[in-house]
């Protein structure tokens, strides 16, 4: 069933926020919890400060998965910065949807200081799945991704107007 | 009216016809309704998981894709039937590797698992699917001041399902409070009836029905109920053998819950083939009788 | 997959199809033996939790040479109580399977010899229902007679009187192929 | 303009060069642009290492560094200023992390060091882009906190205040003291816990410096590190603390004539009236009213003897009510503690339902002389028990209630055997499953016990059950395997006692939300780092000591106490302490004044300058967050350290080779 088809290894980069998920991933390093090293992951000070063009810029780049790393609700280390993130991704996600990029691909996962091994979790789970899609490969796709950017970057700007005014 | 597919499992087919009818009836007066599984097998029992389990998923697979076909969820009135279709379903569900394996075996008899229905235990249905008022609303001779020995034995609780109280659970002596009945505080309602070792291990067995019985006896129960065939027999059938074992006196009656739902229910005793006992349930059926309310 | 496969390897195996139960976990604080019924009335030769550690020694004969797993009655109450998580119940199937296969042929796997026979068992079975569920008995043979009949689990098994289909069933055929895609060494005798 | 840039790879021992191959990421390293040299070596955070960047950014002219080692979480600091020693702006530096989220989580050494060079890429591309910057430093208010008035923050607070700084001591019970107030002797010396724990609760009672409050919660916590504002309700006590002399007339005088009320502080073991002192040494030793069992209170009609008895003080006052403190600190220390493992949730060892069975800190406080039965070990029948069952490692050590060991209940178990035989004669039964005594002087006691003839069984209790169920006797009979007998044994005893796991405090999550700390899994407060900050958390300038950071014996939570006082006072001392500058701020001429930002900022650090019709941030109130900068839709708001630039090359050089 979940029979890779390749041995095509997804790339995912990952924004994980200072204080839960990147100690999180400190976490499992300590504990020697082993996962697969596809995801490189972009320090941020909290999830709070992911604007969906890193995470578009990103796909653009040849990343086959995006994940985004953030406190539990409630847990933010700067109150609810991991909110609005969620509001945001909620709408990139639809975006990326009408982009073709399926829902498995970008990611969201609240992961606590002391969940290493959801993290190892994750990233596992995320690089079997992101195997079955085969790559996304999108500077493949570079002639009419130019056009599609472009499009994007407006379609972002106006979306990134009502998620912030829906307060 | 509620249905399910009803897996009645081998051993109702003679020996625990009692158990049978009165779930029935009692059933029917509750507007829920048993279809018998079409074309069920054997649930494998214990021996099968002695012998393959992949073998004995197979034949747990079958019955509920039966029942998927039926569209209905799987009622087991045996708590071994219900345990091994249980866990074949759970575990099933959680590897889909071998799912896909026992899948193309049921291809051969045009079947597929997809673990769509449910599986539930009889004594679940009354106590969570219709739930303790609406058994209550049908009680016409409450067995007020019947002291009952709730006796749940092992695979209804064990192994654990999810989170459940498997070290004190009260639903049944919720369900025998529901008929008007006295639970009793019986310390041995978890333990094993040793019924899978009845033949091969029969002295083991023998000590094992012993204690619960001295138990249920210290304290001072009229009768057990049981929701299993494999535990009522082994406490009731084998009462002379475990006196001449150990030189015991008892004579506890032991009825299934649904005979006593029954009898507060006001059905006649022979329908809910009360009678067949080696341990009369007379006095039981007389103290029914004897506070109509 | 290198060399062969030790005993405690084999049984780690055969726990792993049911949910995975790391033996490696145990320790040794004998809440299984304590919980057990069986044990508790002195039945068995060796504890369950000396069983584990037997098994993780590596003592394959003695392990199989004990009654202990033969005297579980699948009651799941050290499975519950483990504080380890381990599936003692499970275990003592797996040891089942293992001694009844290891009886049957060379090495491990399930022979051909075994296949054969249990196909054969199913198929006869399948005609004549005979449950072996001993309670059973009591409306056919009586309590005496029935208790005559008491064997070893592993004699009752290979005798071949084991509940599986009821008398009823329909679709034998199909059935019967269904058996044959799990087991598909041996002919089942028409 | 070119860049000069310094790669360094550590091989951290054999901990990275045992996945990573660092000779070649070196290699690789020195290929990238503006890349003038790529070095590695063993230790990085070793003082030779650190020389080795100061030298090079003089004789090399380097104007950028990377490092790439452990977590920056870990090191980060060490090497920027080793950079700030080479006369480099310390902001000049980059971190990899190849150890925590590479060589310490990967097994294929070829994948491994292909991520090392990825992420070392990302970083040369992004620290190209840095900018100098400036440390913030925020001032220090020399106040601290200290909430929970246990041993633990207790010796916290009198360290503070022996140093000369203002404690706040809060406690939610009426006195402080907490668990060890409760204990009869301490382990292995044997000395009695009051006689060493009373005089430091008097102290602290007297202590120029500190200011108790006990009955007292923390209901707000604002501001950040060196300036918290906290806000604490004082509970109405009905009895004014400055005026009452803890005399007990009114206790005596009350209208109930006997103690009536399961007493909190001997567990329900004895009985109290509405108005009481928890016990003998009570600090403050102040009476309070219980508002649930006070008739007065409850319908306000009682004779009201208690104010009789107390005359002219007048320190009864029925129309008290909760006072509202507010206080500014600049640290918070956190003792909140433990509470014991709740044995009915594991029911086949029969506490609560038969009445031999007990839990260790209830047999605590019967052995203790200011216990309900003075000292005398009497069961609830009233009877001596002459045999005594002592099970350990109830609720540790077991994933269906907790699976951590709980570190003190081997030793206490031992230490309840010698205190029953010595009080009792009977005969003895330890059931463990590994008899654990790691500690200055522990062994010695394990064997000084077991040379009094105390049992040692091991074997995990199984079950307990009555001997002869039906007939009334109240003797039970304690089921285990003797593991080294290799047999079933049971037991017949009169009394079982339950050697009770530490858990986290019920409402550990809320407090730690309240004060943005992290926890565990199992609920304990989560430190820092396991070794190198222990008493640290993620939050500047909050600190935690004792059990509510996990199960400790009273030295290592005296310890503890120690070491989160001292990190208190070098912040408190340092009188500033300086922080990230990764702040936001505002081009000005980019921002339209949409106003999007403001309400994103958690911290109102956003304000719309009106006549200039621009955002304005308050850098002081500013945490660097950097949501507002992702939300500005004119991209006007940048975050130092963080900027869009520097994040979209990390990104470009972590997936350029694709």
């Amino acid at each position: 069933m979940s029979e890779p088809t390749t041995t095509f290894e997804p790339r995912i980069v990952a924004f994980f926020c200072n204080w839960c998920t990147y100690t999180a991933a400190d976490l499992a390093g300590v504990s020697r919890m082993k996962y697969a090293p596809n995801i490189r992951v972009i320090r941020l000070m909290c999830s709070g400060r992911l604007d969906p063009q890193f995470v578009m810029t990103a796909f653009a780049k040849g990343a086959d998965g995006v994940l985004i790393g953030g406190c539990h609700p409630g847990d933010c280390h700067y109150v609810e910065g991991n909110y609005k993130t969620l509001r945001r991704a909620t709408l990139l996600k639809r975006m990326l949807a009408d982009l073709g990029i399926v829902d498995g691909r970008f990611r969201l996962e609240w992961i606590s200081a002391s969940e290493g091994d959801k993290v190892k979790h994750v990233v596992n789970d995320m690089v079997e799945k992101l195997r079955a899609l085969g790559p996304l490969n999108m500077p493949g796709k570079h002639k009419d991704w130019d056009k599609e950017m472009e499009e994007l970057e407006e379609q972002l700007q106006a979306q990134e107007g009502e998620a912030c005014h829906v307060h | 009216m509620k249905k399910y597919a009803y897996f009645p499992g081998c051993s109702l087919e003679k020996m625990a016809q009692s158990y049978h009818n009165s779930a029935i009836e009692t059933l029917r007066r509750l507007d829920v309704e048993l279809e018998e599984l079409e074309d069920w097998n054997c649930c494998g029992a214990t021996a099968y998981f002695h012998v393959d389990e992949l073998l004995a998923y197979t034949l747990s697979a079958r019955n509920l894709a039966m029942a998927e076909k039926q569209k209905l969820d799987v009622v087991a009135p045996c708590s071994g039937c219900y345990k091994n279709m249980f866990f074949t379903r759970a575990h099933l569900q959680h590897e889909p590797a071998l799912a896909d394996h026992i899948n193309f075996a049921l291809e051969a008899d045009d079947l597929k698992f997809n673990g769509t229905s449910a599986v539930r235990h009889l004594i679940e249905v009354f106590v969570q699917d219709i739930g303790l008022d609406a058994v209550k609303a049908k009680v016409t001779q409450s067995l007020k001041g019947l002291r009952v020995a709730p006796y749940y034995g092992c695979q209804i609780l064990r192994p654990r399902k999810d989170h459940e109280d498997v070290e004190q659970p009260r639903f049944f002596e919720d369900l025998m409070a529901a008929i008007g009945a006295t639970p009793v505080d019986f310390p041995l309602k978890l333990r094993c009836c040793g019924g899978a070792l009845i033949i091969t291990n029969r002295k083991a067995a023998l000590s094992l029905v012993r204690n619960l019985l001295q138990s249920a006896a210290a304290a001072k129960a009229d009768v057990i109920a049981t929701a299993c065939p494999l535990c009522q027999v082994n406490l009731e059938c084998y009462q002379k053998l475990v006196n001449q074992e150990f030189g015991t006196q008892f004579n506890l009656p032991v009825l299934y819950f649904t005979q006593l739902i029954g009898l507060a229910f006001g059905l006649p005793p022979k329908q809910l083939g009360i009678g067949t006992e080696l341990v009369s349930a007379e006095p039981v059926v007389c103290h029914a009788r004897s506070n109509p309310s | 997959m290198a060399d062969k496969p030790t005993f405690r390897d084999e049984i780690a195996g055969l726990l792993h199809a049911t949910m995975g139960n790391p033996l490696d976990m145990c320790m040794q604080c004998g809440t299984c033996s304590g919980t057990c019924p069986v044990a508790g009335a002195g039945f068995m030769d060796n504890s369950p939790r000396r069983i584990i550690a037997m098994i993780n020694a590596d003592l394959k004969q003695r392990v199989l040479a004990s009654n202990t797993y033969w005297y579980c009655a699948s009651c799941y109450h050290c499975t519950v109580r483990c504080p380890r998580g381990i599936d003692i119940t499970e275990l003592m199937y797996g040891l089942k399977r293992y001694a009844i296969w290891n009886k049957q042929s060379k090495e491990g796997l399930i022979g051909p010899v075994f296949s054969e026979t249990f196909v054969k068992m199913i198929v006869r079975t399948g005609r004549s229902y005979e449950p072996v569920l001993a309670t059973s008995y009591l409306f056919t043979l009586g309590v005496p007679e029935m208790l005559r009949e008491a064997q070893t689990a592993t004699s009752l098994m290979l005798k071949g009187r084991l509940p599986l289909l009821p008398a009823r069933i329909k679709r034998l055929d199909n059935f019967k192929r269904v058996l044959k895609r799990i087991i598909p060494l041996g002919e089942p005798e028409e | 303009m070119s860049k000069r840039i310094g790669v360094y790879i550590c091989h951290c021992g054999t901990n990275i060069a045992g996945m990573v191959d660092v000779k070649a990421v070196a290699e690789y390293a020195a290929t990238l642009p503006g890349v003038v040299l790529g070095r590695d070596y063993k230790y990085m955070c070793s003082d030779p290492g650190q020389e080795w960047i100061k030298e090079d950014i003089k004789d090399q002219k380097l104007d950028r560094v990377v490092v790439a080692a452990c977590s920056p979480l870990l090191h980060e600091r060490t090497f920027r200023t080793a950079a700030a020693r080479g006369g480099l702006n310390q902001y000049y530096v980059q971190m990899v992390n190849i150890r925590e989220h590479d060589a310490w989580v990967h097994t294929d050494k070829a994948s491994a060091t292909e991520k090392a060079k990825d992420l070392i890429r990302a970083a040369v591309y992004r620290v190209a882009l840095h900018k100098p910057l400036e440390k913030k430093e925020v001032p220090i208010k020399p106040g601290v906190l200290i909430v929970g008035a246990g041993i633990a923050g207790i010796h916290a607070a009198l360290t503070l205040a022996n140093a000369g700084k203002k404690v706040y001591l809060v406690e939610r019970e009426p006195t402080i003291g907490g668990h060890m107030a409760k204990f009869d002797k301490t382990f292995p010396t044997l000395d009695c816990a009051a006689c060493i724990l009373t005089p430091k609760m008097t102290s602290v009672k007297n202590h120029p410096n500190i200011t108790m409050w006990t009955y007292s919660d923390v209901t707000k916590v604002d501001g950040f590190v060196g300036n918290y504002k906290v806000t604490v309700r004082r509970n109405p006590r009905y009895v004014i603390e400055n005026l009452c002399v803890g005399c007990s007339e009114c206790i005596n005088a009350c209208v109930y004539k006997e103690g009536k009320f399961p007493d909190e502080f001997n567990l329900g073991l004895g009985k109290r009236k509405p108005v009481y002192l928890p016990f003998p040494q009570a600090t403050p030793l102040v009476a309070l009213i219980d508002p649930d069992t006070c008739i007065q209170l409850k319908t306000g009609k009682c004779k009201k003897t208690c104010i009789e008895a107390c005359g002219d003080r007048k320190a009864i006052d029925f129309e008290q009510e909760a006072e509202i403190k507010e206080i500014e600190v600049g640290t918070i220390i956190l003792a909140t503690g433990f509470k014991i493992f709740d044995s009915k949730r594991i029911p086949y060892y029969g506490y609560g339902t038969y009445p031999g069975v007990y839990t260790a800190l209830e047999v605590e406080r019967l052995v203790n002389a200011s216990g309900p039965t003075s000292g005398e070990l009497v069961m609830r029948n009233g009877q001596k028990p002459k045999s005594v069952a002592i099970v350990h490692c109830v609720g540790s050590r077991d994933e269906n209630t907790n699976k951590y060991c709980s570190r003190v209940c081997c030793m206490y178990s031992l230490k309840l055997a010698h205190l029953v035989k010595e009080r009792t004669g009977a005969e003895v039964y330890n059931f463990y499953i590994d008899m654990r005594t790691p500690g200055k002087g522990f062994e010695e006691f394990y064997s000084k016990v077991a040379g009094e003839g105390v049992h040692m069984i091991r074997g995990k209790v199984a079950d307990i059950y009555p001997e002869s169920p039906g007939n009334g006797s109240a003797r039970l009979v304690v089921q285990a395997e003797d593991t080294l007998l290799n047999m079933i044994r049971k037991v017949p005893v009169d009394m079982v006692v339950l050697g009770v796991g530490l858990e986290a405090q019920a409402d550990a999550n809320d407090v730690r939300r309240l004060f943005n700390i992290s926890c565990s899994n199992d609920g304990w407060f989560l430190e820092r780092h396991p070794k190198l900050a222990p008493v640290n958390t993620f939050t500047d300038g909050i600190f935690i000591a004792g059990c509510c950071q996990g199960p400790k014996d009273i030295p290592d939570t005296v310890a503890q106490a120690g070491a989160a006082a001292a990190e208190a006072l070098a912040l408190i001392d340092a009188g500033s302490i300086e922080l990230e500058p990764n702040t936001a701020y505002i081009v000005d001429t980019e921002c339209s004044g949409c106003k999007t930002c403001i309400p994103m900022c958690p911290y109102t650090a956003i304000s719309r300058n009106d006549e200039k019709k621009i955002a304005v941030i308050n850098e002081a109130l500013c945490k660097g967050c950097g949501t507002c900068v992702a939300a500005c839709p004119s991209g006007a708001i940048k975050q130092n350290l963080f900027e869009d630039e520097e994040i979209f090359e990390e990104i470009n050089g972590v997936l350029a080779h694709v």
